[in-house]
Order: C-alpha cells, then structure tokens, then sequence
C-alpha cells in the first residue's frame, strides 16, 4: 500500500470541495480520478502534493501520515494540467530541476543524470530546446519526464492530456501506458474524459460533487454501474425499466436493427460519423438510441420501420 | 451604402492625418527647433556650443550623472522588488493595502520629499537633530540617491507587483513539487521570471534619474550632475543653446536606457499565460523568512517614512521650524489663499484638460499602430515617447523657441502648458493601451467589421467602450503627471499663466518650505480626489462587466 | 511686520486718493510684471489703486527670464522686468530687448545706479552682508564675524552658507564687489579660502537666509532687505554687516516687445517717484535708489551707509564670464 | 448559385496559403472545409469575409464579384472561432450589433428586432446577461445569433464548436443543424473533427497543403476516399494490397474477429474504451487493427489466436 487516503476533506465552502475521501493505493497501480468540472478531481491531488491543507483526514504514505509535510518533503511529483514548465530553462535544465533539489544532486550532476530522462520520453536530440518552441505534445513529455525524474514514488497527473487534439491525445495515451509499464510508477490521474479512463486505468474512482460514487476497474464501471450518473458519465445509455420495476442500461452499441417492415420502431434520426452511424428510434414514447457500426449503419434510412435486438442489458440498483 | 463608407473612410483617413500632424508639430518640430538653435551662434551656423562638450568637467558631470542615475535606479529597483514580494506573498488585506500605499505616495510631486527629508534629516532637522541631537549632512550625492530612491519606489513597486501577479502561479507549485525550497523556489523560478519586469523598471528608473534636475538642485549640494548643470546654463546664465547642446549628452544614455525598457516591457507581456487555476491565497507559498523578515522591515520603513513626510508636509503647512523648534502659524495658510489660489485653479483646469487630450491622442496611436498596424505609426509612436525620455526642461524650452511667434504664437498663454502638458505624457496613455491591445483579441475588430460596422463607427462602439478602464487609468496617471510637472513648465510660466508646481518648486528652491509644503498639500489633495473620483468609476465600471 | 505695512499702505492710499482720481488715462490696461524683488508684490495693490492700472506678475530669477527672453527672440509677453540682477539687464539691453525710456524721475537717482542711455533706472540699493543664527553661534560657541576676513576662519568650517554666485546674481554682486574692493589677488584669496569653510553652495540667493533662520547654518551670506528682518521676527537670526558693503542696483525696465508702452512708463514714473518708492520702501525695507526716500530705520540703524563699497558696475557685467570661470575652478577642486 | 470561388489564391510565402481554390456553393447548402491545422481553411474563409484580399481569382456571390468590396460591405457574416462576442455588451446589445449596422436600423429598433433572435438560438430570458457569465455553448449561440440576425445570406463559421467539451460538442451540433434547416441560411462551416464535418454537411471539402484534394458528400469521401490522405484523415484505416497491387482501405470497424484457435492473427494489443474495444491483431509483419463494438469486444484477450471477417473494403485509386 503506497497511498492511503483517509476520510480526507477540504471543503472551500458549504458545497465546493471533497468530502470523506477514502482511497487505497497498492503500488503500481494506475489509478484515475474520472468525474465532470468542478467535482473535486483537482483539489484531491493538491491535496496529496501538499499545495492544500486538509480541513480533516490522513494521508498515509507508506503508512506514514504527510499531512503536514510541506510539498517539498513529499515523494510524490505532479504534472500539472498545463504543464507549468519553466519558461526559463531549456528542456534539459527543467528535466534536471527535480533531481537538483528532489534529490538533492548538485547542479552539473543533475544535468547529467536528467539525459537518462529526456532520453526515456524519446525526447533525445531536444536537450537544449527552449520549452516555448516545443509543441504540445513534446511539452508534455517533459513535463513527465520531469515529474519521473524526481524518482518520486507516486506520480499525480492532473489531465496531462487535455489540450491536445484528438490524434495527439490518443497516441500519448499509449505512450504514457508504456512509460508507466516501463517504470513501474504509481500514478493517479485525473481526467474528465471517460475514454481516458477507461483505456488507461487499472481502477476508476468515480467523483460526483466532491465524494465517490464508485471505485472499481474500467469494465465494472462501464458495465456496472451502480446507478444512473456513473453510467451516464461513461457511455451513452438508454434506460429500460422491466415490468417488475426494474431498471435497465442498455449500451446503443449493444443494439442491433433488424430490417423488418411493419417494426414496431421508426427511425426518426441518423447521424453519419464515418465510423459508426447513430440512430434514434422511436415506438409511440418510447425513444431509444442505437449505434450501428461501419458499413453496418448504411442500410437504414429516415422513416423506416424497424425492430431492434437487445445483445446486453445491466441492471441498475438504485432505483 | 458605398457612398457612406466612402465618406467614412475619408473622416478616418482626416483624423489619422491630424493625429500625425499633431505628433510632429508639437513634437519633433518644437525638438528639432531647439536643436537647430544649439547649432547657431549669433545667427550663424557654429558648433560653437558643442565644441567644448566633451572637456573634462563634462565628463565629470557624465561620470556624475550615471553615477547617480544608476545607483539610485538600482537602490529603488531593489527596494521596490522587496516591497513587491512582500506585499505579493502576504496576500489577501495586505496586497491591497500596500497597493493603495503605493498608489497614494506616488501623487506628490518628487521634489517635495526633499522638504521633509531636509527638515526631518537636515542638520537641524526634527529627527536627526531635534530628536536624537545629532548633526547630518544630507546635502551631496548620497542625498540625491536617497531622495531619488524614494521617489522611484512607489510606481517600481507597483511594477513589481503587477510582474508577479503574471507568473504563472504553477511554476512555484511545480518547483516546490521537484522538492525546492521556498528560497530555493525564489532564487530559480520566482526572481527569473521576474527578470524582464526587474530590467524594465530599472531601466525606466535609470531614464527619469537621469534626467531629473530638481532633486540634485535641492538636496545636491556641491555634487552636480550633468542635468543641474544644463538647468543652471538655462536658468542662471540664460545660456540657452549651451544647455541644448548639453541635453545631447543626456540623450544617449537616456534613449539606450529607454530602449531597454520598452524592450522588456514587451517580453513581460508576451510570456504570460494568463489562465491560472490558483490565486496566492491558496498558493500556500510563503516567503523564506530571512527574505519576509527583511522585505517586511522595508515596507514597514517606507510606509513609516511615507507617512512622515506627508505628516511633515501637513505640519510644515502650518508651523514654522526654528532650529530644531516648532512654532505653528496659519501664515503659510493665508498667503496661499490670497495668492496662490488663482495660480491652483489654473492648474487643475489645465491639468484636467492637457490628461484628457494626451490620453485621447496616446489611446488612438496605440490603436493604429497596434490594432490596425497602419504604415508609419511606429515612428510616430517613438516621437511621442520622445519628450517622456528628454530632461522636461528643455521640451518646454524647445516649445519657446517655436512657438513664440509666426502663426503658432502661444507663448504666454495657457494653452501653451496644456499643449505642452498634453504631449510630454501622451506615452503614457500610450503605454497603457498597448498593453490592454496585446490583451484584445484583434477578432474583435473584424466581427464588428463583419457586422456591417464602418472602421470609425467601430473604434466609437467598440474599442472606445472596451478601453475605458485603461482611459480612466492612463487618464489618472497623466493628470497626477500634469499637476506635478515643473520641468518643461518653468519657463513657459508668465504672469498670466502661473501655474502651482512651478511656483512651489520656485519656493522649495528658495527654502520657504513652509509656502511650498501649503501648495504641496493642495497639490496632493486634489490629485487624491480626482484618484478616488476615478476609482470609485472604475469598480463601478467593474460591477457593470461581471 | 506683515500687517503693520499693510496699514500703513492704507493710510497713503487715502490719503493721495483724491489727487489721483482725476488722472487714470489707463485704466483697466493690464500689466505683465517679471519680478525679482522680494516682497515688492504688496505695494501693488496701491499701484493699481492709484493710476487704475492692473498688475499681474510672475517671480522669476532675472537669468531665467533672460533665458526665455533668448529662446522667444524678445518677444515677450511680459511689460516690466522688475529688480533682481543688473548684469542680466546689462546683457538684455545689447541683445536689444529693453526699451529706451529716461524718465524724468530718474533726476532723483545718483547716475552710477543706472543705465546712461535710460535703457533700465534703478529701484533700490541692496546692500549685502551676512546672517547668523544666535541659536547655533552661542551653541557652537562660535564668535560672531566681523570682517569678510573673519570668514575664513577654520571654526565656522561647515557652518557657512552661501549661495552659488554663477546663479545668483546677489551672491555675484558679493563676489565682484569684494574682488573690486579688495583687488584681484586678494579678493581671490578671500574667496578660496571661505571655499573651505562652506559645505554647501545655495541654489538661490534666498535660500541662505532661509536655511540659517531654520538653524542649518549658523552663517549666511545674503542680501539684507526687508525680508532679512521680518526673518528676525520668527527666527533667532540677526542681520550683520561686515567692514565693507558690497551692494547692488534693483533695476526697472520696459520691455522692448512691451504691448503697453504708455502704460508702462506710467508704471516707470510711479515706482521711482518719492511717493512710489516710500510705498515700495514700505512694502520691503530698502535703502531706495531715489535720494529724497530715507532709508529704512532698521536698515539705517545698523548700516553705516559710508561702508558701502565704491562699485564698477559695467566691470562687474564685463567681467562675469571670467570670474565665474575662475570661481568654477576654485569650487571644482 | 450563391457563391462561387474561382481559382482563388492567396499565398503568405512560397508554401503557406492556399491556392487555386475552386467552389461552387448553392442556395441552402452546408459545405464544410475539412482538415489539417495550418491547410488554409481560415485563408479561405478570410477570403470570402473579406478580412485577406486574394492575389488573384474571383469571388462571385449571386454572380458579382465581391473582391474588392471590405467586410462590412459584404453580404456574408462570420462566426469566428473564439466568438468574437463584444466583452462590453450584453447578450441583447452583441446580437443587435450587426442589425444596427448591416442593416441600418435605429439603435433602439436594432435592439428590438434582436429579440427575436435571441429568442430563436434559445437564450431567452438572458438577453440582459454579460458576455462573460455565459457558458461556452450559450456564448456559441450568441455568436450564432448574432450573425444570422444580420440577414447575411452566407454564414461562414470558424472552427465554432472546436473549444467545448465533447458532449456539449456534439449538443450544439445538432442545434446548428436544426438552426440551419430553419433559417435556409447558407453555411460554410471549418473544422478539423472529422466527425464534425460527416455529421454536418451536404457536401465536405477535404484540403491539404492550401489545396483541395477531394470534394463529395459524407459518404463518399468516408467511402471513397479519393487518396489515403483523405482515408486516413477522415477515419482509422487499415491498407491492404491484393495479388494484383490493387489498394484497398479496410475501415477497423468494418472487420469482425473470429473466434479460432489456431487462427493466423495474433492479439497484439487491446484497449477498452467502453463503447469498443480496439484491438490490435499480427500475423507476421501484417499489423490489423480492429474495432469491436460494444459487449462484442468483450470476447477476446491478449494473445488469443483468432480469424478476421472482411466486411467492406474499398478501392483507392492512387498508387
Ligand atoms: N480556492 C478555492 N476557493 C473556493 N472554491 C474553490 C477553490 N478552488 C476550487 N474551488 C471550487 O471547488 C470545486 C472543486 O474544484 P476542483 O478544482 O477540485 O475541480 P476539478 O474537479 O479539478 O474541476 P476541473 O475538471 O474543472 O479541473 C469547484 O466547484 C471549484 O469552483
Ligand atoms: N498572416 C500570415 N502570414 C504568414 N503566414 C500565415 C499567415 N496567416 C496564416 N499563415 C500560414 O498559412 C497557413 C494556413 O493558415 P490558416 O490559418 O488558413 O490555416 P487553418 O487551416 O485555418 O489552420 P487551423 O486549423 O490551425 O486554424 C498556415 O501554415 C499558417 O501558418
Ligand atoms: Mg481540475
Ligand atoms: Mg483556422
């Protein structure tokens, strides 16, 4: 257990804030913080740096409470959302900050020991870079390789990834995976972006107005959820409720259309987008959402009549 | 349609064309007219004025000079940067009311420190003798360092202040997160991304040390410097093309110190990111606490000074000192209501009247140089921060020499002071808008464009209404500019056109500080009133935009 | 001081009220004074009552006025210079600036208090020796000087003030009178010697007085005027001449560029005039350049008119550039 | 015909610009331009607002050239990227604006008929509101207003949507949509999100380079992507080459797994995002990506040796 978080609160004000925060961190774990603006994501990870003071709670590091170390006595390394790297110093400078003071190198040795770094993110070659003619992409590596360099144990990255397009983002995402396969770091990640979470994490902790909802591995989360927020926040959802009362989820990718004049559904709408085709069904008030795949969502038209074929339902427990 | 734009354009092109006239008639021609004059003997063309230039008392004064210049740009810029720090990291109560501090001992004139320092310090002052019986001599370069580091604090301050407020305030998180110390945080991330704002304020302060000729006239004593020197020339020996040619001296490390300025005042705009997640409150970044301890001392001693001296002014307004003794009297107060009222009213009419032009003119330069990047403007934009940069004397010397006759004849009216007034601080409106441009998106103008708006409907409904707490801003600082100017007014003053500044510098010269402390009260009250006036606009003004 | 004058005014005013009325050909003209006399702006009021003429001015140092009378070419605004340093007039007067006018006052005033020609008359004669504050000489146990040789003395070492002579022009008068009086050679030694007692020169030829009176200086070399005096009433200074007086002229002149001649001249006429310069004497105490005038009591009291220096003062104009660039070298070292 | 662009060119240096744009853009279509950052999209709108002056081509709108009239002359409007909204007006002021000046309207009238407006993006109730205390998609709305209210026939719009956040992305996409179908207005929409421009559009104008490669509806320039730049730009493809050196793109979601063991292909690698898991499957030196959707792609795991199902493959014409 590298981490244990232990009813931690810090509330700003009656509403804004985190409350009664509970978390175990194992080492090596790859852990994600997931949850909409505002729910607390970004005060729990300053929290653990040390930048915020905890109204009440433990941080337990290695068993040990850090509560009241300052953030420069933590082993724990941030990488902020927008990188705050030093405009200042080169690429090799930044990387080396870390070790210099974190490690207390001197500065010609921490210089020396931060290529190894720069080296890591595959950065080799822009040493002596000045970090405003980097591009996005490039920034963030050395902002991690920054972070990593510091050799602190657990690594806090606040939506590393959130400036950048959707091609960049999705190939750093893979990158850091491999980094963090590389190096064995603990990391916590923060993210409101539920793809990232989902395809980075080992386990999720769902946030909704400073508490959490769920905590569990990105199958459970998106599978089963355990009420309608969590589902809603993961992946579209249509609700079903059986003749018992029951509550259902039903994924619009586990539905299929099936051609059948005289259907019971109508398709009121269809939104091409290349790789899939969404459609909105409609019987009387019944309204349900159905993602067709690939060359799959081509046959259906505007107005046709249509049946549907449930492949997956979860049940929800709330009511 | 076409017909309105048309004629639109043709108003817009009518008005860019006055504004450059402007700039170079009452800028660059009254400058050029001085110098052609230095260039003349007994109406022939002769470098006789510039021949001995470069003797060796010259270059003693030059020695002098950036000396002076340098030492009390450097002693300002350091106290400045504590007073800076120390406010900055205190956060919250504190800031603000350092910041007003700040802004309130900046609207009195400089010269007028010189009465408290003197009476409080001299060698029979109130402190040094009357209290602690001890006998200093506060006349002499030291007393010109001193005096003109004072007097650079209070804007360098706010300079500072306004640096660190740019820094992106997840560089100290990040440096302490890498395990740096909060001194160690100070020295590698804090103070070097505070570099440019650091140069910029040296700079500006080396600019106006330099130049300035009242504190080394007052407090200098034996010790002259090359701006005294061309003031006597001008003032005792009517040696006018002599002192011209000696502000040449003066103009090259004014204009090199001037250009590192701008130049770094560019870079602190540049490299801010101004989307922050964190304010100092929860920053939770304290200062090392040698550095607190020592910046706090300083603030704490430049308040107490601060409130001294005007508590001094106040009590100089109404007493007499007699060796070391007061003796309170309202003479001061009399003499100055039969007076010298006449000669205040002037001043705030021409004060209020020469603020509202330079800041109008400064504004629109800004916005065609920056905003509409018309071909030419960047020159225009240097001249008018030419009479900023030259020793202010001779911008009012310059405007004798032009404007005396011919079909510009002002001299002897008011309307010369406003003109004059107008145009020495239109950089400073100038300075103002261009950095609130670099902050406007430049989209703007094209939407209100694309809407359908003419290029001059949009500057009145768009950029005008976007600008107003810069105008009210940069509107503050040139009247407080205009009402303690004395420089460039001194001998553009007749009788019909007295003006209070100059008459106080005149009584501060002579040593009846008692005359000049009155004048300097109403000087301060005034500037105070307007300041608060346009405050209590400008949170309006804030209230309406949130 | 201040308001005894005032009532004093008031009585004269009536008194010659009558008189005047019927002859104010320019009433409601205004005239644009340059002033640098002390304390000459309170006989204006009587001025104006009198002939009707308005009066604005402005206090200006003489060099600064010549200065902006340089840059405008001589056109000035302003109608009337008033005192301050003949030398400047001198100057003026070549570069063509002045306007010729004998008045026919100037029958009254000895011919070496002014311009041959009548290009400037003269106002007043302002004798020149030092100011000591009790206080401090008492304190210091200093003795009180006697002589300008006493000056020099190494016991008043930083204890003298006095003002720059290349500005003031009072302080000029000093220097040439003494180097006149003396002679060259001793003269210069004088001077380079009390160089040695003076810590710092004023940037006006107030501001010795004014520094003494608030106990700066124990010793100030200065003009003595009224204004001296009315210093001893709120301060523990004394006024004292030494062996020899130095002395000069407060000139008067009209303006070549002057838009109101006629007016001007009247002013002229009046401030040289026995009842203009009694009203002017009353306004600042002065020995008045009009012999009819008697000096005033406190002055005479202690001024032994004999002592007065036997002055050149066109040497004093002609040689200015040559003894401040003397001076200069003495003061740099 | 509304609008025709003859070979429109506008070059800042040798390579940046665009160059012989040709379009033609009929009453009531939504064209988009689509592609990568710095190909000359917003040139191209420029061009049409008139804020860049051409070097060369025409720009016909109903037939006359507008070349050289200025912006505010021009019957077209623009709603730029950041919005552009006038920081010192209110919601009100920012939409009558336009009518005040396009259309020379009293200031008083301006701000009556701007109600209708707000009214008709949905704002009611905030007309009095500040700029500054609108949500991104209410200020996208307001710029949206603004410009349709001054009765422009052409609205060109500049990456409009690309500074929200995904859901609220793909919320106004569909209100634009709507938006459009009820006001007949013309729209020429940039964007560099694929599926911004398959969902949007009538017809889609794919650029590179401040050229246009490929002109043609949704689903043709999905399908038949004239070149693999305009393939791989708009979706994820894999390329095959057949006996005969034919090309083919093989769309990943076009493609099933085939539970076999002892199959050819190789699970390489596996990522779940929720609504698909991608995978990653080799035999060989042949790398295939594969997209499995929903509960589908639950079947499968690392190192599981399968088959694959061609579903749809197309031709590319190029080398
Ligand atoms: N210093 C503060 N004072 C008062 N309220 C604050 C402060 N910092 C944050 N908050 C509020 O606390 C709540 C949680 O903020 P936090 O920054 O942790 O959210 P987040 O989950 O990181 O959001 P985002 O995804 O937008 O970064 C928000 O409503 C925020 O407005
Ligand atoms: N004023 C200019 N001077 C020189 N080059 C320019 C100028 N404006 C744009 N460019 C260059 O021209 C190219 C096209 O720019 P443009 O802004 O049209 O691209 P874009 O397709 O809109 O890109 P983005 O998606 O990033 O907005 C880019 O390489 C850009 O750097
Ligand atoms: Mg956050
Ligand atoms: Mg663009």
């Amino acid at each position: 257990m590298i981490l244990e978080l232990k009813n931690l609160t810090k509330m700003y004000d009656d509403k804004n804030g985190v409350a009664s925060f509970n978390l175990a961190v194992e080492r090596g774990e790859f852990i994600t913080l997931l949850g909409p603006s505002g729910c607390g994501k970004t005060t729990t990870l300053n929290l653990i740096g040390g930048f915020l003071q905890a109204d009440s709670g433990e941080i337990l590091m290695e068993g040990k409470d850090i509560s009241s170390l300052p953030p420069e006595a933590r082993k724990v390394s941030t990488v902020f959302q927008n990188y705050a790297l030093f405009p200042h110093l080169n690429v090799l400078e930044n990387v080396a900050y870390g070790i210099r003071f974190f490690r207390k190198y001197s500065k010609k040795k921490a210089l020396l020991a931060a290529e190894e770094f720069v080296h890591l993110v595959g950065l080799s070659g822009y040493e002596k870079s000045n970090i405003g003619n980097l591009s996005g992409g490039q920034q963030q590596r050395v902002a991690l390789a920054r972070s990593i360099a510091t050799g602190a144990e657990l690594l806090l990255l606040d939506e590393p990834l959130s400036n950048l397009d959707v091609a960049l983002r999705t190939h750093l995402r893979k990158e850091l995976k491999e980094i963090q396969r590389k190096t064995k770091t603990t990391m916590i990640y923060v993210t409101h972006d539920q793809e990232e979470g989902l395809s980075l994490s080992d386990r999720i902790v769902v946030m909704d107005k400073g508490l959490i909802v769920q905590i569990g591995s990105p199958r459970e989360i998106y599978y089963k959820p355990v009420n309608s927020y969590v589902a809603d926040f993961v992946g579209k959802s249509n609700f079903l409720e059986d003749e018992k009362g029951n509550q259902y989820i039903l994924r619009p990718e586990d539905v299929n259309i099936i051609e059948k004049p005289g259907g019971k559904y109508i398709i009121e709408q269809m939104v091409f987008l290349g790789h899939r085709t969404e459609y909105i069904l409609r019987n009387g008030e019944e309204k349900v959402e159905v993602h067709l795949q690939g060359i799959r969502g081509k046959d259906f038209n505007l107005g046709d009549s249509v049946d549907i074929e449930i492949l997956f339902k979860s049940k929800l427990n709330n009511g | 349609m076409n017909r309105n734009i048309s004629y639109s354009s043709l108003l817009e092109k009518a008005i860019i064309i006055l504004l450059i006239i402007a700039f170079l008639l009452f800028i660059l021609y009254p400058i050029a007219g001085l110098f052609v004059r230095s260039l003349t003997e007994g109406g022939q063309w002769s470098l006789f004025y510039y021949k001995d230039l470069f003797k060796e008392e010259n270059i003693e004064l030059i020695r002098n000079s950036v000396f002076v210049a340098s030492l009390s740009s450097i002693c300002a810029t350091i106290l400045a940067l504590c007073i800076g720090l120390y406010a900055h990291f205190k956060g919250g109560r504190i800031r603000d009311l350092i910041y007003r501090g700040l802004m309130i001992s900046m609207i009195s004139p400089p010269f007028i420190s010189s009465i408290g320092l003197l009476t409080l310090f001299g060698r029979r002052g109130l402190i040094s003798y009357g209290l602690l019986g001890l006998t200093l001599n506060p006349y002499g370069w030291h007393g010109i360092v001193l005096l003109q580091s004072l007097g650079g604090i209070p804007l360098s301050a706010m300079f500072m202040m306004a640096g660190l407020n740019q820094i992106d305030s997840r560089l100290i998180l990040a440096s302490r997160d890498l395990g740096a110390n909060p001194w160690q945080t100070l020295k590698n991330v804090i103070l070097p991304s505070l570099i440019p704002t650091i140069l910029s304020v040296l700079f500006l302060r080396f600019t106006m040390n330099i130049s300035d000729f009242t504190t080394p006239v007052i407090i200098g004593g034996r010790f002259n410097v090359l701006a005294t020197e061309a003031y006597l020339r001008v003032y005792a020996q009517a040696n006018l093309n002599g002192a011209a040619a000696m502000t040449v001296l003066l103009l090259p490390p004014a204009l090199v110190a001037f250009y590192f300025y701008n130049n770094n005042l560019q870079k602190t705009n540049t490299l801010s990111d101004r989307s922050k997640v964190l304010d100092v409150e929860t920053l939770n970044y304290k200062l090392p606490r040698l550095v607190n301890f020592i910046s706090g001392t300083i603030t704490l001693v430049f308040f107490i000074i601060m409130v001294v001296q005007y508590g001094n002014i106040f009590i100089q307004a109404i007493s007499r000192n007699v060796s070391g003794k007061l003796v309170f009297t309202t003479d001061h107060l009399h003499f100055f209501q039969d007076r010298h009222l006449d000669a205040l009213l002037r001043t705030i009419h021409m004060a209020l009247i020469a603020a509202l032009l330079s800041t109008l003119f400064g504004v629109m330069l800004s916005y065609y140089n920056r905003m509409r990047r018309i071909p030419g403007m960047k020159s225009i934009e240097f001249i008018g921060s030419l009479p900023y940069i030259i020793p202010g004397i001779f911008f009012g010397l310059a405007y004798i020499v032009v404007f005396h006759n011919g079909p510009i004849k002002m001299t002897g009216t008011l309307i010369i002071l406003i003109v004059n007034c107008t145009f020495r601080h239109v950089s400073v409106g100038n300075k103002a808008a261009n950095a609130t441009f670099e902050n406007i998106d430049k989209k703007l103008e094209w939407a209100s464009y694309d809407l359908g708006a003419s290029k001059l409907q949009s500057l009145v409904t768009l950029i005008f209404p976007m600008l107003r707490p810069t105008f009210l801003t940069s509107f503050i600082n040139a009247f407080t500019a205009c009402m303690t100017t004395v420089g460039p007014l001194m001998l553009l003053v007749s009788p019909k056109n007295l003006i209070i500044s100059v008459l106080m510098f005149s009584e501060v010269s002579n040593g009846r500080y008692g005359q000049a402390a009155v004048m300097g009260l109403s000087l301060i009250l005034i500037t105070f009133t307007v300041n608060l006036i346009a405050m209590a606009l400008m949170t309006r003004e804030k209230r309406i935009t949130r | 001081g201040d308001t005894k004058v005032v009532e004093e005014e008031k009585e004269v005013v009536e008194g010659t009220n009558e008189e005047v009325v019927k002859e104010k050909p320019y009433e409601g003209t205004v005239l644009e004074v340059s002033v640098a006399y002390g304390g000459a702006d309170a006989s204006f009021e009587a001025f104006t009552e009198e002939t009707g003429i308005e009066i604005e001015w402005v206090s200006m140092s003489t060099g600064a006025k010549l200065s902006q009378l340089q840059a405008e070419e001589g056109k000035t605004t302003t109608d009337i210079w008033f005192g301050g340093g003949v030398d400047s007039y001198i100057n003026a007067r070549e570069l063509g600036y002045l306007h010729q006018y004998n008045s026919p006052e100037y029958a009254n005033i000895d011919d070496k208090y002014i311009d041959s020609e009548g290009y400037y008359g003269a106002l007043a004669i302002v004798p020149h020796g030092i100011i000591i504050n009790n206080d401090l000489i008492e304190e210091l146990g200093l003795d009180i000087p006697e002589t300008w040789e006493d000056l020099t003395d190494p016991q008043y070492k930083g204890e003298i003030i006095m003002a720059d002579p290349s500005i003031s022009g009072g302080q000029y008068a000093i220097h040439s009178g003494l180097l006149q009086h003396m002679g060259e050679e001793a003269g210069w030694a004088f001077w380079e010697a009390i160089d040695k007692n003076v810590d710092y020169y004023g940037q006006s030829g107030g501001e010795p007085g004014q520094k003494v009176a608030e106990g700066e200086f124990a010793i100030g070399l200065t003009a003595i005027t009224g204004g001296t005096f009315g210093l001893a009433e709120t301060a523990p200074v004394t006024p004292v001449f030494l062996d020899s007086v130095p002395w000069i002229p407060a000139p008067i002149a009209i303006f070549e560029n002057s838009q109101n001649k006629d007016a001007a001249k009247v002013f002229v006429d009046w401030y040289v005039s026995d009842h203009g310069q009694t009203i002017l004497k009353d306004a600042d105490a002065r020995i008045m350049a009009n012999r009819n005038v008697e000096p005033p009591a406190d002055l005479a009291a202690i001024l032994d008119m004999d002592k007065l220096i036997d002055f050149d003062l066109v040497k004093m104009g002609s040689d200015r550039e040559s003894t401040l660039a003397r001076w200069a070298e003495i003061i740099g070292e």
